[in-house]
């Protein structure tokens, strides 16, 4: 982004909002430059790197400060980095809902947002809480403009951000046009960048999950490298790439596996050499099951894939999740029960098992497919191609509600519990990919004695909520 | 006989679209003529769509936590606007936090929702039977009022 | 065992306590022929077998006999197989001192047994629970000298009976004589041989798991194949060979392989051909987690494990283990939480990996080693065998109370998690094992920085419940 | 200074073995001599043990849930054998079933033990200093007595 349009469109985002006039670029950068290693989310991040270990990470937040802080006090002793997960009238820019919500919660003594709305909190409140933490905070949230949101949160001292221009636009709007969302995420590294210019290190995470349902590997591989380079285009530094558990083992390890290699040549193709990438694997992102119990089960089996994946960091679930926003204690419990998983099986060697190398190689395939079919649309500008593969239905994101998305892909689990591609819509998949897919997809057919179709499809939806995980008959 | 309107969408700011995209298929499937407006519905939206359609019927879902704030006044709102009677369902998961269950159906009943759907009551089943004895009951109420 | 000379010994056992002379051999053969194949225990164990599929079996049982009734119809519609635990004053016979924890427990309106003492209750009270019930249900207990147990409980209906002369003594006794128990357990399996010559099918499971605590694969193995041969001989058809989670997945797999492994060569070897051989694996049988989210971790990978592993039952904990006896609703927890693992990981292929092929031929060599020197030792008569090699240490369970035990093996985990022989005490194994033992734990205590030790072992006892799987310093 | 005596055990019929033996090697490694009697040991083999060795304190151990059974009267025992002043512990899962730990400390300490550890009150830390103190405060208590 040019320098001085960026700045010039500072301007008017500080004051889109009253609180927006509280951020101070400079005193951020000092506040920044200030804080020991232990709140910085990169370092952290490094950290694990380095060691192979696996950092936890559960979602939080509610309308008020002093309660959030209380709720993030005590998770700190259960996580290893902490979240601020922010209210759903936030994400949308509508902070006079936020202030109706801050009132009622007020009012209520309990929290009526689902998380915390920080622009309406402002700057200060942003630093007392991570004044009150001894761990890196992230905002966590699911905003298409996300600007000012960004502008409040890391001067208010959060080392990473979620989130992206597709990511945090096909799955959590409706309308807002494609083009718009990229373009404010542009902003929104391009902030990160200038920070990082001052030496101030804040990890950018696209969303990795995208609808948390049966979403296929390459899809959520192809957008989050997508997302990747035009966060380092911004002069991001950090970069944590996602993926949410689909659900069976090989196939979950594969999708990690192949995220770093994908993420890696494509960065060296763009010519970028200078980044921290590390990889988040988020627990089952689908409809959990009611029952706590059952839902303890679907929790620590996430943890369990998380280290046998690799991945740097895991998003941790709770047995609260088909019923609500978790109280503390279910928030506890969640990284309780993963943190068990997690310590029970990091002393296995990484499994190394022909099936898991040879899904991994068919997930950089069908990757690099859709990748290169948006470099190409965009004719290097991959903004603009992303853009247009949308609209092209090339990139589709199965169950997402905005209308940039074309919406034909369908998936449907194979015998084995892979998640396949039943309908491939437009996506510029070869044939030999689609006839994989068929074959694995017709498998399942012969073995339930039913045709593949969209009640097929149901049936997965619900599988996991219902204590399986191939949504088959009877 | 046609086929009874309905009128179903996700209330707020609320982005969640597969139960919706589900609800919309086995109200399909059931015997209604749905009108889907998918996620991020205002109420106007919604009671726009019921006139505009005829709709016997209101279904609301509300995922997110905020329907507390979100459902405030509709009722009114459909009276205001001419639409009474009316079936108003909701479903979901209505309020932030796991709550029990009796107090939060209670809750939305006194808002004037004629049926609440909160898990684990949530699975479908019979709710499309469900809705058509109210749809008819309303009729009837309709008729004796004339 | 001469015919003539159970029937004489039967007289005396059933005249051992009033409610023995309740049991009519030939009244119970009606009851047990007029079963219908949903409540027979090698039943449903062959149609798990026939289709791949793994049952779950939780602990439980209660003073009385109507709570303990409400307790299984409870449990009934989580559980696929059924328990009657029994109390443990029953265990060593001491029936005055079971009917006094009747008595109190019917004052205080709870259980103050561990267990059901069917002994007391009788021929018609196991009727009862059998009659109430839809599913198999099984005698499980830890008794040196069952004979009236079994004559009563078999009567009673129950079609599968836990237990073994070795295993049943060993790890639950602390000055009962080998060959004593040995001897009582073959009058229990040749009352099992009596009914199936009526074609009434009793099941019969040694106890795997032993002392529970870092068994080493090969000494468990040993004594189930041991034990299984000792049953055979006196006429038992179906067997359910057990084994205790160790905690090291490729270990777990290896093991429960190996055992089927085993079995079948020396059954081969010993002449036998016509029996129904199935496998089970016993949820984690060490301390456990106090917290229940860390507990409820634990039974689900647990859970995961025996499936990975392929066996045919899987015994189920409870979230309240580390605690005490759980409520029925604790049971029930741990039997969904099992169920959602087990289903999530039902569909993956068996993992096709070189460690899990390499570490299941060292445990087959090590068995080998043990049960070839328990053969050797009693010339062909493996009772005597045992009864030998228990007293030269050939076969020797760690942390056993049992004088019968030398007691000089100590196991460590290595640095993957899995169980290593640290001191091999008197077991006859190869040079060639003892040293891939000792590099095993050499790499851990160098990774480590500190010697191997009995505080290695110790840390490695209380590793679990302390929230990991191997007992590392700091 | 010659070593505390103390006898240990598992009273009843119960069978646990493992935390004997670390109990076993924690008071012996920290300055008491102990007899250690090991699983299933009876409250007169206790009382036995303590006399023939001039034990100072007993401490018994019951994992299965029997202890509320098999400790009945044991304190009675232990004076009408002439066993006074004697320090008594008691730990492990002591009753049937998890329960509240107040409850089953109170029922404990009411049966005559001096201290009670159950879970999640069971971790070795300090017990070697605090059983120190108690014998001190015993013998103290005797020569006053006296
Ligand atoms: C997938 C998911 C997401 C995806 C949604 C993708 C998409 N666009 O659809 C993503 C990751 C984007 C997401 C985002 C958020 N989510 Co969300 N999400 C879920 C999750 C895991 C599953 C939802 C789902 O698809 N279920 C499967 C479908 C089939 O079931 P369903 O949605 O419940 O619908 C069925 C029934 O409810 C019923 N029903 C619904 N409405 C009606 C109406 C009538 C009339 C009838 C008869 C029946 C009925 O029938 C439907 C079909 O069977 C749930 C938790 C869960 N259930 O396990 C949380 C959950 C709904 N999310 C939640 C929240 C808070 C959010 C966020 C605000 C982020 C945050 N703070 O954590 C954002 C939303 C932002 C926004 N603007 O809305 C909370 C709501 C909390 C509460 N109410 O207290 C939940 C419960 C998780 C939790 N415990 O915290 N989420
Ligand atoms: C391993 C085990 C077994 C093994 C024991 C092998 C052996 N011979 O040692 C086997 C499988 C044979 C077994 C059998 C049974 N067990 Co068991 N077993 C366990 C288990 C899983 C672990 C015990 C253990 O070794 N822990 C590790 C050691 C280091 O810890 P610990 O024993 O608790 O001891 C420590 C502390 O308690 C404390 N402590 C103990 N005493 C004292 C005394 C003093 C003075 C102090 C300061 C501290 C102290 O310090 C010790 C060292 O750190 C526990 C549950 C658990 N804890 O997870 C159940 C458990 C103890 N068993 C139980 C039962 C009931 C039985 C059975 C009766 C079978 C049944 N009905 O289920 C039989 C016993 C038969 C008999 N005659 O005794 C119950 C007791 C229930 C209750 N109290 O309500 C438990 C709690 C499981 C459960 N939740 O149902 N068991």
């Amino acid at each position: 982004m040019d320098k001085d349009i960026f700045e010039k469109e500072r301007q008017q985002v500080l004051q889109s909002w009253p609180t927006g006039k509280d951020v101070d670029f400079n005193e951020a950068v000092d506040f920044h430059q200030n804080l020991p290693s232990e709140k910085v989310f990169s370092k952290q991040l490094q950290k694990a790197l380095d060691s192979g270990t696996i950092l936890l990470q559960p979602r939080a937040g509610v309308a008020l400060v002093d309660e959030h802080i209380r709720l993030l006090s005590f998770l700190e002793d259960y996580a290893d980095l902490l979240p601020t997960t922010i209210d759903a009238y936030t994400r949308q820019n509508r902070y006079e809902d936020a202030q109706k919500g801050i009132e009622r919660s007020t009012q209520a003594q309990r929290s009526l947002l689902n998380g915390f709305p920080a622009v309406n909190h402002g700057v200060s409140a942003c630093r007392k809480i991570i004044e009150s933490l001894d761990k890196p905070v992230e905002v966590r949230h699911g905003t298409p403009d996300a600007r000012l949101l960004a502008e409040i949160s890391l001067a208010g001292g959060f080392t990473s951000y979620e989130g992206g221009g597709i990511s945090y636009n096909i799955p959590y709007t409706k309308s807002v046009p494609l083009e718009r969302s990229i373009r404010d995420w542009q902003y929104v590294d391009a902030l990160v960048g200038k920070y990082e210019e001052q030496g101030c290190s804040i990890n950018r995470e696209p969303f990795g999950p995208l609808s948390g349902t049966l979403v296929p590997p390459c899809i959520s591989n192809a957008i989050a490298v997508i997302e990747g380079i035009l966060a380092l285009e911004q002069g991001v530094k950090s970069l944590t790439l996602g993926y949410g558990q689909a659900g069976n083992l090989i196939q979950d390890i594969a999708a990690i596996r192949a995220l770093k290699e994908s993420a890696t040549t494509y960065f060296g193709q763009f010519g970028y050499t200078d980044y921290q990438l590390s990889t988040v694997f988020h627990q089952w992102m689908g409809g959990f099951p009611e029952n706590e119990a059952q839902a303890f089960s679907v929790i620590s089996w996430g943890g369990v894939v998380a280290v046998m994946s690799g991945a740097t960091k895991v998003i941790v679930k709770t047995p609260h999740e088909a019923m609500g926003i978790p109280t503390k204690e279910a928030n506890r419990d969640g990284l309780l029960t993963t943190r068990q998983s997690i310590r029970m099986v990091s002393d296995l060697k990484p499994l190394a098992l022909k099936d898991i190398d040879l899904e991994q190689e068919i997930i950089k395939e069908e990757t690099k497919a859709l990748i290169d079919s948006v470099i190409s649309l965009g004719q290097g500008d991959l903004a603009k191609g992303a853009v247009l593969a949308f609209k092209a239905g090339f990139l589709d994101v199965p169950f997402a509600p905005s209308q940039n998305n074309v919406g034909k892909v369908l998936p449907i689990r194979d015998n084995n519990g892979a998640v396949r591609l039943f309908d491939t819509g437009n996506m510029p998949l070869s044939d030999d990919i689609k006839t994989y897919h068929r074959d694995r997809i017709a498998e399942r057919a012969a073995y339930e004695r039913r045709e593949a179709s969209f009640q097929m499809v149901i049936d997965d939806i619900y599988a996991i909520s219902k204590g399986k995980l191939v949504g088959r008959p009877k | 006989m046609d086929k009874m309107q309905v009128v179903l969408g996700v209330i707020g700011s609320d982005c969640h679209a597969v139960g919706n995209k589900i609800l919309d298929r086995f109200f399909s499937d059931n015997g209604y003529s749905v009108t889907n407006l998918g996620v991020m519905v205002s109420q106007d939206e919604f009671i726009d769509a019921a006139i505009e359609t005829g709709a016997e019927a209101i279904l609301v879902s509300s995922l997110y936590g905020h329907a507390e704030i979100d459902c405030e006044g509709f009722r009114e709102r459909c009276i205001e606007r001419g639409l009474d009677p009316i079936v108003l369902y909701i479903g979901g998961n209505l309020v932030v936090g796991k709550n029990d269950r009796a107090i939060v159906e209670k809750q939305f009943l006194d808002m004037g929702f004629d049926r609440v759907f909160v898990p684990p009551n949530t699975e479908l089943i019979d709710q499309a039977e469900i809705l058509q004895e109210d749809i008819l009951k309303n009729r009837d109420l309709s008729t004796r009022a004339i």
